[in-house]
């Protein structure tokens, strides 16, 4: 029978992979760049925090899911900033 | 059909999409990036020796993985000279062309 | 049926497909673009392989580091809108190379299918050897580079060498000894800078870590090193660091510390364990790890000289 | 395993210390700056010669190739290095040649002012470049040594190409760096398969278990099309005229007659010493007809060229259109197969030799006159007879008059085809011969009519006397004793002995 932690783990993988989904339509679906830089940025991020909080109760160690944790948080500084150098770049463009 | 033969079959993909893109591209930055394509494709062979080589407790063979990492870093030291002269041939010629007689033509002065 | 192969064909799909766009899209940036992508997708395919130390160099360098360097050039050459426009091929050529480069791929295909059912490795003799002057490194990729294939692998510092002089000597007379262009914009944009305070500490951290654990796990100088470099490059583009000059001193002894080091041991290793490169047995990994400590200084300071390209004439006399 | 399991023999370490001393040079003279860059390697070049002459006595002493594993490990897993007759032969005019060059730049190279200037610096490490990355691929055993060798060779000689740094030679040398890059790709992935199938990348032991499967045949074809890419054979030719014409005239010497001359070598490797055992019938036609075009287009071609460098290059391409005719006149153990080893491996030598004297001899007339238009060159021979007797002589040799050289290959040539039955290959030599009469002689009767021809500088004496004794080289080997044929034939398989 799944545990009480793997429940957990599905469930957060689960809504992980949806806004991961969400972000993919955002940028199938919005009209101009702008727009779908911001469908990206923020739901992609959510979605890999759910993802990583989703497999913390599965790493072998403490240090494998600090690992984890410190995985998502390089991707957030680095996910966020580049999603602002390009949206500068882009208003800079339109201007 | 396992991993290490799909993963064959990519390579051959890519080492024949990189040959169209070599032969085809005039540009030499889109030759180059072809070049990087049949690359990738021959260290995926090599990878794929080494996933089949698997033996003695390893669950891969070292020599063909030791191979390819100092193959990826010679391949990118040759990119790197590549961009330098492609640079350097639009900075000094404003115009960035691979056939010699582009240069013969009228304006340069050995021009017959 | 496990879901295994789904992520095999669907990531051999997705890497095709982006290579596709690589070939085929009409404007250049594009194509630089869907290169890099198509690099780090290449890393997961490796990891499919069982090939860490591999994944890791290929997202380092090829993804990464090239990256760069294409995305650097591409931005530069795009701007040549007035060109004429090159002469493009002929269907009929694109038909004929596309057939040659299809009964390549095939032939390829057909020839990695028919590789014979028991593969010959020489995974058992790297774990026989292992017990020889490669011992007590847990990691058989080390072990072949540094101490099994060692002379490749100085040859291959010394290949970066040649390619430093090489990118170098492509400037003009007057620049020599200035320094390469900067990589940044001149007034970085305050988003870049707050990405390099975040990311270059802790990116040499990481860099150093994967460096050292590299003896017994994947990772090692290769690694390390291209981690370390893509720190630094990162600082230059927010304008944090600038490229030193290319005739400083330090320079040119850090570009040579890991070949030099690695040959003067390699000597050593006539007198100490009778052969050229080999390692007097039960001091094979301190040495081994002496010796990548100054690989890792050679490729962190090689490979940004690489991407920043020969000395320009711009700024300082 | 074979029964080689002795990781050096005698005088072993000379393989290594030749490899080392070019090596330590580059990184000598990267870490001193390039002020000292010219007198590092003008020191190197005698200890270089002499550890490539005591090679050659060694391994002619020995009668056997000499063998070392580095690391102490024997090949499966460690890389070794043989140096059998052919390697010996080639390190010694490797180290003539290179030694040549060098004193020929002394002057152009040299660290003038107090800055370091970028030409000598890259020059001079270049040259010690194209010196270690040479000397690897004529004693390395194992294939992927050999391929970083190339990548080595491929970094060093480009930025040659385009060290003056005109648009022309940048683009000559970013077409030459497509072309090798090309097949050094190719070659890798030859490599790769070889791997797969025997698990060994070392070609003694792959020698043995090469068996001809359609793994093999693949493999075989990916390195032979990436060395021929390399070696610029004819239809892969198009980089090499603008590159060889275009680099300083030093640096063409040394492209010319020795980094096209790597590239074949491991053809040879491939062909005689890794598949020995594979039936090579087809392919020794196909590469002998690719050579025979070649020779007849690149004489065509160089008939028709305005400048003499330019000319000088395709005459290149043409001659190297010779050496593969020793693939079909040397294949197999017959009687006829030892004259048709030997006929190759002396035009290789024959033409080395000529060829780097010519384009010194181009280099000092092209500083001479400031041309080097073959049209306006009337009169020359008058203002420069030295560097005309040299042009003439390497001629002499490129043509296959007697007493040069490359009479002798080429009579060698022609008796192995005569002796195989094979005739049909006495055609190309023939007509090869002619194309170059036709070439040699559209230079030298210009120069040597009679009219006044404006100087801009006096040609330097040293240099011209360097291009005559490189001439006089060639034509020596035309009196080369049966010795000299013997010693090729040490560690060459199928010679009566196991390629051990």
């Amino acid at each position: 029978m799944i545990s009480a932690l793997d429940l957990f783990s599905i469930a957060a993988i689960g809504a992980g992979a949806f806004f991961f989904v969400a972000g993919t339509i955002g940028l199938l679906r919005f009209p101009d760049s702008l727009t779908r830089l911001h469908a990206l940025a923020k739901a992609d991020n959510l979605g890999l925090g759910l993802v990583a909080l989703g497999l913390i109760p599965r790493a072998e160690n403490g240090l494998g899911a600090l690992k984890l944790i410190l995985i998502w948080a390089l991707v957030v500084a680095s996910g966020g900033s580049t999603a602002q150098l390009i949206g500068r770049a882009l208003r800079r463009g339109r201007k | 059909m396992t991993p290490s033969t799909l993963a064959g079959l990519v390579g051959a993909a890519l080492v024949g999409l990189g040959l169209y893109g070599l032969v085809l591209h005039p540009h030499p930055l889109r030759k180059l990036l072809a070049f990087n394509l049949i690359g990738s494709g021959v260290f995926l062979v090599f990878g794929i020796v080494a996933r089949r080589g698997a033996a003695a407790g390893f669950s891969f063979d070292p020599v063909p993985q030791a191979m390819v990492i100092t193959g990826i870093v010679v391949a990118f030291a040759a990119s790197a000279l590549a961009v330098a002269l492609i640079l350097r041939l639009y900075s000094e010629s404003g115009r960035v062309t691979l056939d010699p007689d582009a240069w013969t033509r009228p304006g340069s002065e050995d021009a017959k | 049926m496990s879901v295994l192969p789904f992520i095999d064909v669907g990531l051999a799909f997705l890497v095709v497909t982006v290579a596709c766009s690589t070939i085929i899209t009409r404007d250049l940036f594009a194509a630089v673009v869907s290169y890099v992508a198509y690099g780090l997708l290449l890393a997961f395919v490796w990891i499919r392989l069982h090939a860490p130390d591999v994944a890791l160099t290929e997202a380092a360098v090829g993804g990464g580091v090239t990256g760069v360097l294409l995305i650097t050039a591409g931005k530069r050459l795009a701007a040549i809108k007035k060109a004429a426009p090159e002469a493009h091929p002929t269907t009929t050529l694109k038909l004929l190379t596309g057939a040659l480069a299809a009964l390549l791929a095939c032939a390829l295909a057909a020839a990695i299918l028919m590789l014979p059912d028991v593969p010959p490795s020489l995974a058992p003799e790297a774990a026989a050897a292992a017990s020889g002057p490669g011992a007590g490194l847990g990691n058989p990729i080390t072990a072949v580079l540094i101490s099994y294939r060692s002379f490749d692998t100085m040859l291959e510092k010394v290949v970066l060498i040649l390619a430093v002089v090489g990118v170098w000597s492509v400037g003009a007379d007057k620049a020599w000894g200035n320094p390469p262009a900067p990589l940044g914009r001149p007034g970085p944009y305050p988003a870049m800078v707050f990405l390099a305070q975040v990311l270059v500490p802790i990116g040499a951290l990481i860099g150093i870590h994967v460096f050292w654990v590299g003896a017994d796990a994947p990772g090692g100088a290769f690694q390390g090193g291209a981690l370390l470099a893509a720190m630094w490059m990162v600082a230059m583009m927010a304008r944090l660091g600038e490229p030193p000059r290319i005739d400083a001193r330090w320079l040119r002894l850090a570009l040579i510390a890991g070949p030099a080091v690695f040959l003067i041991i390699g000597l050593a290793g006539i007198s100490i364990a009778g052969s050229f490169f080999a390692y007097p047995p039960g001091f094979a990994k301190p040495i081994i790890l002496f010796i990548e400590t100054f690989m890792v200084l050679s490729i962190a300071v090689a490979l940004p000289m690489l991407v920043a390209g020969p000395p320009s004439e711009g700024n300082r006399p | 395993m074979t029964a080689d399991i002795a990781t050096t023999t005698p005088g072993g370490f000379l393989l290594v210390l030749a490899v080392l001393l070019p090596v330590g040079g580059i990184i000598l003279s990267f870490a001193t700056g390039g002020r000292h860059a010219g007198q590092i390697t003008l020191g190197l070049t005698p200890f270089g010669s002499a550890v490539a002459c005591a090679i050659a006595f060694r391994v002619g002493q020995s009668g056997k190739p000499v063998f070392y594993a580095i690391g102490g490990l024997p090949p499966p897993l460690g890389i070794a290095l043989r140096a059998d007759g052919i390697s010996a032969v080639m390190l010694v005019a490797t180290a003539a040649i290179l030694t040549a060059a060098a004193f020929y730049a002394r002057e152009k190279f040299a660290a003038r002012d107090v800055r370091e200037s970028r030409s000598a610096l890259t020059f001079w490490i270049l040259l010690q470049a194209i010196w270690a990355a040479l000397t690897i691929i004529f004693v390395g055993s194992d294939l992927f040594n050999l391929y970083v060798a190339l990548e080595l060779l491929t970094f060093a000689a480009v930025p040659l190409v385009c060290i003056d740094g005109r648009p022309e030679t940048l683009a000559a040398a970013l077409r030459y760096l497509l072309f090798a890059l090309f097949g050094s790709i190719s070659y890798l992935l030859g490599v790769a398969l070889f791997y797969g199938a025997y698990g060994t990348l070392d070609i003694p032991l792959l020698a043995q278990r090469v068996q001809p499967t359609p793994v093999v045949w693949t493999a075989a074809a990916l390195i032979t099309g990436g060395l021929l890419a390399k070696t610029a054979l004819f239809p892969l030719h198009l980089w090499l005229p603008p590159a060889h014409a275009n680099a300083p005239a030093a640096a063409s010497a040394v492209l010319s007659g020795l980094v096209v001359k790597g590239s074949f070598f491991l053809t040879l490797r491939l062909w005689f010493y890794v598949l020995p055992a594979l039936p090579t019938g087809q392919v020794a036609a196909a590469l002998g007809g690719l050579g025979s075009a070649a020779v007849i287009v690149g004489g065509v071609l160089a008939l028709r060229q305005a400048r003499l460098k330019l000319l000088i290059a395709y005459s290149t391409v043409s001659q190297i259109g010779y050496l593969f005719l020793i693939f079909p006149l040397a294949a197999g153990a017959h009687a006829w197969s030892t004259i048709g080893w030997s006929a190759g491996l002396m035009q290789v030598l024959a033409h080395a030799f000529a060829k780097a004297a010519m384009f010194l001899s181009a280099g000092v007339l092209a500083e001479a006159v400031g041309h080097d238009q073959i049209a306006k060159l009337v009169g020359a021979a008058r203002v420069l007879p030295l560097t005309f007797l040299t042009i003439a002589l390497g001629g002499l040799s490129l043509m296959g008059l007697p007493p040069s050289g490359g009479f002798s290959a080429k009579w060698l040539m022609l008796q192995a085809s005569v002796a195989s039955g094979q005739w049909i290959w006495s055609l190309p030599i023939l007509t090869g011969g002619l194309l170059a009469a036709g070439y040699m002689y559209r230079i030298l009767t210009p120069a040597l009519s009679d009219g006044e021809i404006s100087m801009e500088s006096a040609p330097r004496r040293y240099q011209e006397t360097i291009a005559f004794v490189l001439v006089m080289i060639a034509l020596a080997l035309g009196f080369a004793p049966q010795a000299f044929f013997d010693f090729i034939e040490i560690g060459r398989p199928l010679a009566g002995e196991d390629p051990s």
